[in-house]
């Protein structure tokens, strides 16, 4: 015979404010099987838990209704203090009288009603709950992170600092990301390649760090603590284990002149490249597309000129399978194209000319201007003509917080970054003019707001309220039509050079990425965490964790910060030999089973199989589902297939839940 | 197939040289158009900005005469008909409310299913490119033309469905077919100013010569226009222009369709070139198209 | 200048929304309608302060305002709003408002469309000559254009006659507008 | 869904139950309690680890037991915690509605919505929605009808057992 | 041309089949009954006209145990070996472990002569698949294939109370002798979910609730897996029109899922997949 206890949380005022708890916890001593009810100011405090624990011992409880916040709040406290005394943990439940009850609700009669119904269903359930053994699983020590920007080279750095491998992965040719492409940063204006290529460097040398670049994720596997990854290096044409990066075959490479990435499209590269002089590894790499070789079957000039024979046409994909314990997705944004051949569901800007016009770039254009590895070494001139410009118009907010062009979110670097360029731009052009139409400065951040007004007090920014509405051409101008709002005034300026902060967006291909890790994604596409306040970094998927700005728009120092948070959270993971999972996992009542698969189909993780059913003489009597209780995660699909009934699933039973429907209106 | 026709006010008056050229160059290429009997003004602008039902019964009208009439599509020349044409029908359709209201006021059926074409949009959907291009007979070799769009022609774009409203190509395209080039400029979109000609005439000076400056400077002989509202501004009020701004401003303003005609080989006087304040035929004869 | 506000802060931008269907409070004044107006060398309050001066119920500021009554309608605004704003529409219920109370802040304006629906109601359809000379009249300025008009009659582009007469259908339609117009919103409103 | 609405009294306040998943929904509806979002308190939660999990049995268990109204809820689809649950109940719950609606359940009394961990002002609006819209529909009798005619010997049941030996 | 006798009795003098399903004249005049001739004499036996309504593939179901180390023959009508598909989907059967004597079909009649519904929008003479076709191959013929669903169509002129009160007649009838589960070949489960009491999702007593709980249940079981065979309403003494629950399932499924249950022994099952876009305007 069950024996319930039931205790009813005031949560302070929290719950006792809308929800009569006393009245709750007298209904609670009526129902069937509870020995025992009370309410307390606080439930989960030290005085509380020793009543839980107290009144099991005195009352002989076989099972413990908690009435206070939600499971996801609490569960863990009170199965805990439950664990203590002799019972299982599993036989404490919780029902959630604060989250979907008093703070919801405001007529005291029906929140107490409603308070009164839930501890009801909780308690048919605790009823049916059996003890529970926790669910062991080994963790292999090895972690993996996806991209090698700086908040991935932050997060391996971080992790094998602390003693754990790291494979690292990075689907261009080189690490470093778009920091790497940065000139100088705020608000300390220190030069980035600076402060990263050291870092970039180290990630290299690491003992502990495996670097794959050129690689993307093929396929994952498995669960937290045993990931299987099938990694895609892709065909370099190059053998990484001969070449020096001697740099011999893109100065014979007679194919000089394709827009250079890393430089935006502002420079050229050849067919056989380094991306950049810093580039980590120093190994070339074939653009096979555009390679004369490949294209019209003669040239090899490369293969002539490399003494070491490192050129290798015939090079192809290359499949490696490695086991990993946690995963770091560390991959980063692209900057919204103003272009009309945008991703879906984002416009492009006509009124700016669709992207058209040289002289109207981004701002990480800019940024390849300003630098001194960029392509003009440092001068700021404009792409047209190679003129120095006079005036400069910058943009802020272009594609951010635009509804009308699909992104309503707030980039949030780029109010920092266009002071930046102004200070560095009069830094270069001393008598250039610098103009900002912005439409709120956000600059929340340590010495960030005083960095903005150093560009407007010091180094003479005009900023100007308001939103452009048109950019044309006229001549050797470019006439920016914009608005200073504060003076209500139309603002018209000719211009000789435009840069757009244009918005932060999700990496175009993270969509297949993230369906492969099954992390949750927002309508933008940013990789959702598991709670945006207490979780920042975990994902709904265990041992899966985020860095830097996949998850949303993020500057350097905040990119880093939560790579080293996520770097924290993989150590942590990998400090225990084992981990407990809860064990609410499926299993098959082989009797009844009829062995039609549905569910072996239906299983998201692939953790069923069939098994044969043999008598003494090894005949086949009949085939049944068998669940792998180390792959199954406990979701239930394939109960909802069984059409025998013939799987149940720890924790969520039909028993359990039948009960739940039929003790839920009396 | 025949369309019904709506040529609208002006039309009738101080744009029958666009109603001249858009009869005589859809005759040429068989396309039958058969002028809506007993139309009624749109209400242009003045309507929808003083009384909105006004605004919307009045085209709808026009759209439910030509559902009588048997028409299942409309073709109006004027972009300011056209405007109110497709917009009347969008809200119509797009709110019940409205159709109510709408139904009630003209004392006619809400339900009625019109197609709302532009003059140019039936060279483009209707009769195609590639056959137009076939019975060009008089090349327009060496014309640059500034081909100039306005306003209601294109937006508000979710309504209009035209073309890009920012970057339009479909006028651009047809004078191409022609042989003539089509200048890129910038205020291709730009407004005229049109219904404010007459009270704040300064206003549309001001605003008809920059249209025709930004034009001149991308080197455009002419300019063509699909609005008889633009075609006022912009041919009628050069000389006050001139006089304003103490310049001499000569460029000529002919319809797209008087350049169709002209590309079809049709006497250029039929075409009403003659009614034009700013002669065409000087800049014409200097590139040998006459 | 001095704005009070109180407790019925979103009055008036309820009566635009109940005819423009826009809601003002979409607007973060980022200014783009004000950019790139046609008409922004001419008018006194950028479109952006009429959508300000709604958001802050002021409306007296609104109703007097002269940019609704100068805006070309060309639609420039609503098309580029990155709120996606008709902001063209809130001008035009402005306008709207403004006439039905009586208030003229640019008399030239409100006359001539007066003419222009006058002309068209008596006859179906637009007589030219007939709008412009009444206006140039009721402006005070009769000579006005009048060297175009010579122009234009030499050109055959005038016709001395208006093109139909009487029109039932069409004062139907124009009394019937006013009407419901009249009893407009308010039971919307209501509804809602 | 106003914050500060007055408590109207009804006539009829709807049974309605809410099977929803543990990591999008139920987490959701924390959200919305975090948030002191307020609805209407005629829902009660029956909390499962997936969409995937919620059989049509439930379904049909909860209007036998009484239930006005279902409300079905999980994750978004390419949002489910286990990564395909939802798309298999969507597709269930697809055939199985049109089965309710053929034997003349009104499938207004059954709803089904994706209501993300980060939506918990959809789940309040969501919610109160529901409500309305059954209290509207008013009380499901149809079961009650069926039981009913068919449950002659209920009545013979015995007294309870206080009365007989009062 | 091969007779089906020959056939069969080919296969049974080869020792190729351990048994061959078949029909042979009843005692009842217009009635077929099934034989499970084991010898080449047997064979003769075999019989295939108009009146061979039954689904013989429920033979093939465990529980019957007529599949041993060797194959069995069946002789099958096209919607039979529709069956027979669904069953090697479910794993229930391996292909080679069934001989398929395809016969070709006209249509056939129930013992009072009336011409199954089945029959009248089934446009497929012979199935798709098979082993060994018995006569010749029939004509082609062309029936609009919403004929299928056209007896649905009554139904959607009414209420939701209408339909209610129509399918509370029909359940109210039923006793629960379960013959229409007995009498179909894909509930094939050794422990039927109405003979689980642990919980007890269906009422076990005749209540018209109860009924519903159940018929719902079966319907919804044999969506997406129903071929329309029709034994189970022909096996109903209370004359339930189980086949409309069936045939209504097989529409839904069909106009949203584009999914035919039996079309191939390959597909996979429709509610054991799905697909990423499949439509959800029901859901908010």
């Amino acid at each position: 015979m069950a024996r319930i206890g039931v205790f009813v949380c005031h949560c302070g005022e929290n719950i006792g404010r809308t929800v009569d708890c006393s009245v709750v916890a007298k209904e609670s001593a009526k129902l069937r099987d509870v020995v025992y009810s009370v309410d307390y100011k606080y439930m989960c405090s030290d005085p509380g838990q020793i009543m839980v624990k107290d009144a099991i011992k005195k009352h002989n409880l076989t099972g413990v209704v908690i009435a206070s916040c939600s499971p996801l709040m609490h569960e863990k406290t009170f199965r805990r203090a439950v664990q203590e005394t002799e019972l299982s943990p599993f036989l404490c439940e919780m029902a959630n009288i604060r989250e979907q009850c008093s703070w919801v609700h405001e007529d005291k009669v029906l929140a107490t009603k409603k308070a009164v119904d839930l501890v009801r269903l909780m308690v048919e359930k605790v009823k049916r709950n059996t003890p529970l053994e926790p669910i062991r699983i080994p963790v292999t020590k090895r972690a993996l992170v996806i991209g090698g920007g700086i908040a991935g080279i932050q997060a391996a750095l971080d992790i094998a600092d602390g003693n754990q491998e790291v494979v690292m992965v990075e689907k261009s040719p080189s690490i470093g990301g778009h920091m790497a492409q940065l000139s100088e940063t705020f608000p300390t204006l220190d030069c980035s390649q600076c402060i990263l290529t050291p870092k970039m460097v180290s990630a290299n040398s690491h003992k502990n760090i495996k670097l794959y670049t050129y690689t993307e994720v093929e396929s994952v596997t498995g669960y937290i603590g045993n990931f299987d990854v099938t990694l895609r290096k892709k065909a370099r044409y190059v053998d990484d284990s001969i070449c020096s990066g001697c740099g011999i075959c893109q100065e014979k490479c007679p194919q000089k002149k394709i827009s250079s990435e890393f430089n935006t499209g502002l420079g050229k590269r050849p067919a056989i490249y380094i991306p950049f002089p810093q580039a980590v590894p120093n190994i070339p790499v074939i653009d096979k597309e555009r390679c004369t070789y490949f294209k019209n079957g003669k040239c090899k000039a490369c293969e002539k000129f490399c003494d070491r024979n490192a050129i290798k046409f015939d090079q192809t994909d290359e499949f490696i399978n490695i086991k990993v314990g946690a995963i770091v997705v560390a991959t980063g944004y692209e900057m919204y194209n103003i272009g009309k051949n945008n991703k879906n569901g984002i416009k492009g800007y006509g009124e700016y000319g669709c992207g058209e016009d040289p002289d109207i770039i981004d701002s990480l254009q800019f940024e390849r201007l300003l630098s001194a590895s960029g392509p003009t070494f440092g001068e700021v001139k404009r792409p047209s003509d190679g003129k120095v410009p006079e005036t400069v118009v910058f943009l802020q907010c272009v594609g951010s917080r635009d509804k009308a062009k699909g992104m309503e979110y707030c980039s949030k670097i780029c109010c920092m970054y266009t002071a930046k360029h102004t200070m560095l731009y009069k830094h270069k052009v001393h008598h250039g003019q610098a103009f900002v139409f912005y439409l709120d400065i956000r600059a929340g951040g340590k010495n960030y707001d005083e960095f903005v007004r150093r560009a407007i007090e010091e180094d003479g920014a005009i900023y100007l309220r308001g939103r452009v509405s048109k950019i044309y051409r006229e001549g050797d101008k470019l006439i920016v039509k914009g608005a200073d709002t504060l003076s209500g005034s139309q603002v018209e300026i000719a211009a000789d050079l435009v840069v757009l902060a244009t918005a932060i967006t999700a990496q175009p291909d993270i969509v297949p990425l993230a369906q492969k890790l099954g992390v949750g994604y927002d309508k933008y596409h940013f990789l959702s965490e598991a709670h945006p306040k207490l979780k920042p970094v975990e994902t709904n998927s265990a041992g899966i964790f985020l860095a830097g700005a996949c998850q949303a728009p993020k500057d350097i120092p905040e990119s880093v910060a939560q790579a080293s948070a996520a770097a924290a959270k993989v150590l942590g993971l990998c400090s225990a030999t084992e981990l407990e999972r809860e064990p609410y996992v499926a299993k098959v009542y082989e009797s009844t089973c009829a062995g039609c698969g549905f569910c072996i189909e239906a299983c998201p993780y692939k953790a069923i199989d069939n098994k044969a059913i043999v008598n003494r003489q090894g005949k086949l009597i009949k085939n049944v589902a068998y669940i792998n209780q180390g792959l199954c995660q406990g979701c239930g699909t394939c109960l909802s297939v069984c059409r025998s009934k013939s799987i149940d699933l720890a924790g969520f039973t039909d028993e359990q839940i039948f009960s739940e429907i039929n003790s839920l209106f009396v | 197939m025949n369309y019904g026709y709506f040529p609208g006010c002006s039309l009738h008056a101080t744009a029958k040289e666009f109603n001249d050229s858009t009869k005589l160059v859809c005759d040429k290429l068989d396309l039958e158009l058969k002028e809506i009997d007993k139309w009624i003004c749109c209400g242009a602008t003045p309507a929808h900005t003083t009384n909105q039902e006004l605004g919307i019964a009045l085209p709808f009208a026009n759209l439910q005469l030509a559902a009588d009439q048997g028409f299942d599509t409309v073709v109006a020349p004027c972009a300011a008909c056209f405007n109110r044409l497709r917009s009347a029908d969008f809200e119509v359709k797009h709110s019940g409310y409205t159709a109510e209201r709408v139904g009630y006021i003209t004392g006619s059926r809400t339900d009625i299913n019109v197609r709302i074409l532009h003059i140019i949009q039936l060279f483009r959907d209707e009769y195609g490119y590639s056959r137009l291009k076939e019975v060009f007979s008089k090349p327009l070799k060496g014309l640059k033309v500034a081909n100039y769009y306005g306003c209601l022609l294109l937006r508000p774009s979710l309504v209009m469905k035209l073309d890009d409203p920012e970057n339009p190509v479909i006028m651009d395209e047809l004078t191409n077919l022609t042989g003539a080039e089509s200048v890129p400029w910038a205020f291709k979109t730009e407004c005229c100013g049109a219904s404010l000609a007459i009270p704040e005439t300064e206003i549309v000076l001001d605003l008809s010569k920059k249209i025709i400056d930004s034009a001149k400077n991308a080197g455009a002989d002419v300019i063509a226009v699909a609005c008889p509202l633009c075609h006022a501004n912009l041919d009628m009020r050069q000389k006050q222009i001139g006089k304003k701004f103490g310049a001499d401003y000569s460029t000529p303003v002919l319809y797209i369709t008087q350049l169709l005609g002209l590309a079809l080989g049709i006497d250029p006087s039929k075409l009403g070139l003659d009614s034009h304040l700013v002669d065409p035929y000087p800049v014409l004869r200097a590139k040998n198209i006459l | 200048m001095h704005i009070t506000l109180n407790l019925s802060s979103g009055a008036f931008a309820g009566e635009i929304k109940d005819i423009s269907g826009a809601n003002v409070f979409d607007c973060y004044q980022c200014g783009k309608c004000a950019a790139g107006c046609t008409v922004g060398g001419y008018i006194d309050d950028t479109p952006t302060k009429v959508i300000r001066f709604i958001q802050l119920n002021q409306r007296d500021k609104a109703l007097d305002s002269r940019t609704p009554f100068l805006c070309a309608a060309c639609n420039t605004c609503s098309e580029r709003c990155p709120m996606e704003i008709d902001v063209a529409k809130i001008m035009e219920s402005v306008r709207i408002l403004a006439l039905k109370e009586k208030r003229k802040p640019e008399r030239d304006v409100a006359v001539f469309s007066e003419l222009f629906l006058g002309s068209v109601k008596t006859t179906g359809r637009l007589f030219e000559l007939g709008l412009t000379a009444g206006f140039n009249l009721m402006s005070g300025q009769p000579v006005k254009d009048a060297e175009l008009g010579a122009r234009l009659f030499r050109k055959g582009k005038i016709a001395i006659k208006p093109a139909m007469s009487g029109n039932k259908n069409v004062k139907q339609i124009f009394d019937k507008s006013e009407a419901v117009s009249g009893s407009s919103s308010k039971e919307e409103k209501a509804e809602h | 869904m106003s914050q500060h609405k007055e408590t109207i009294k009804h006539d009829f306040e709807p049974n309605i139950v809410a099977f929803v998943c543990n990591w999008c929904t139920y987490t959701g509806a924390d959200l919305a309690g975090t948030s002191r979002l307020k609805y209407e308190p005629n829902v009660r939660i029956i909390r499962l680890p997936c969409t995937g999990r919620i059989d049509y049995n439930l379904l049909l268990k909860a209007f036998e037991s009484g239930a006005d109204g279902v409300l079905v809820s999980g994750c978004h689809p390419n949002d489910c915690h286990y990564n395909l649950g939802n798309f298999h109940a969507r597709r269930r719950f697809t055939v199985f509605r049109q089965l309710l609606d053929f034997v003349g359940i009104d499938i207004r009394r059954i709803q089904f919505a994706w209501v993300s961990a980060a939506e918990g002002a959809k789940w309040a609006q969501l919610v109160t929605q529901v409500t309305n819209e059954v209290r509207e529909l008013g009380p499901f009798t149809n079961y009650k009808r069926i039981s009913e005619l068919s449950f002659p010997y209920k009545e013979l049941e015995p007294e309870p057992l206080e009365e007989v030996t009062a | 041309m091969e007779t089906l006798q020959n056939i069969a009795q080919g296969l049974l003098e080869r020792g190729d089949v351990s048994m061959v399903i078949g029909y042979t004249p009843g005692t009842i005049p217009g009635k077929t009954k099934t034989i499970f001739a084991r010898t080449p004499e047997a064979a003769q036996k075999l019989t295939f006209n108009e009146n061979c309504v039954n689904n013989l593939s429920i033979y093939l179901t465990r529980q019957y145990g007529n599949i041993g180390e060797k194959p069995v023959a069946l002789v099958v009508k096209a919607c039979d070996a529709r069956t027979v598909n669904v069953l090697i989907q479910e794993n229930q059967l391996k292909r080679e472990q069934v001989y398929l004597i395809a016969v070709p079909c006209n249509g056939v009649k129930d013992e009072h002569g009336v011409e199954q519904g089945k029959c009248k929008s089934c446009a497929q003479r012979v199935p798709k698949d098979y082993d060994a076709l018995a006569g010749e191959t029939p004509a082609p013929v062309e029936i609009d294939p919403t004929l299928r669903f056209k007896a649905l169509e009554q139904f959607d002129a009414m209420s939701p109370d209408e339909r209610w009160e129509f399918w509370m007649k029909e359940f109210e009838k039923c006793v629960k002798c379960y013959a229409c589960r007995q009498a179909c070949p894909l509930c094939y489960c050794e422990r039927c979910i109405t003979d689980k009491t642990t919980p007890r999702w269906i009422e076990p007593d005749t209540s018209t609730a109860a009924n519903l709980s159940w018929h719902i249940t079966r319907a919804f079981h044999l969506a997406g897996r129903c071929i329309g065979c029709g034994e189970c309403e022909r096996a109903c003494h209370q004359n339930i029109p189980l086949g409309l629950l069936n045939r209504k399932m097989a529409k839904e499924v069909f106009d949203n899922f584009g999914y035919r249950a039996g079309e191939s022994a390959e597909a996979k099952p429709v509610f054991a997949d799905f697909r990423y876009d499949d439509k959800e305007e029901f859901i908010r």
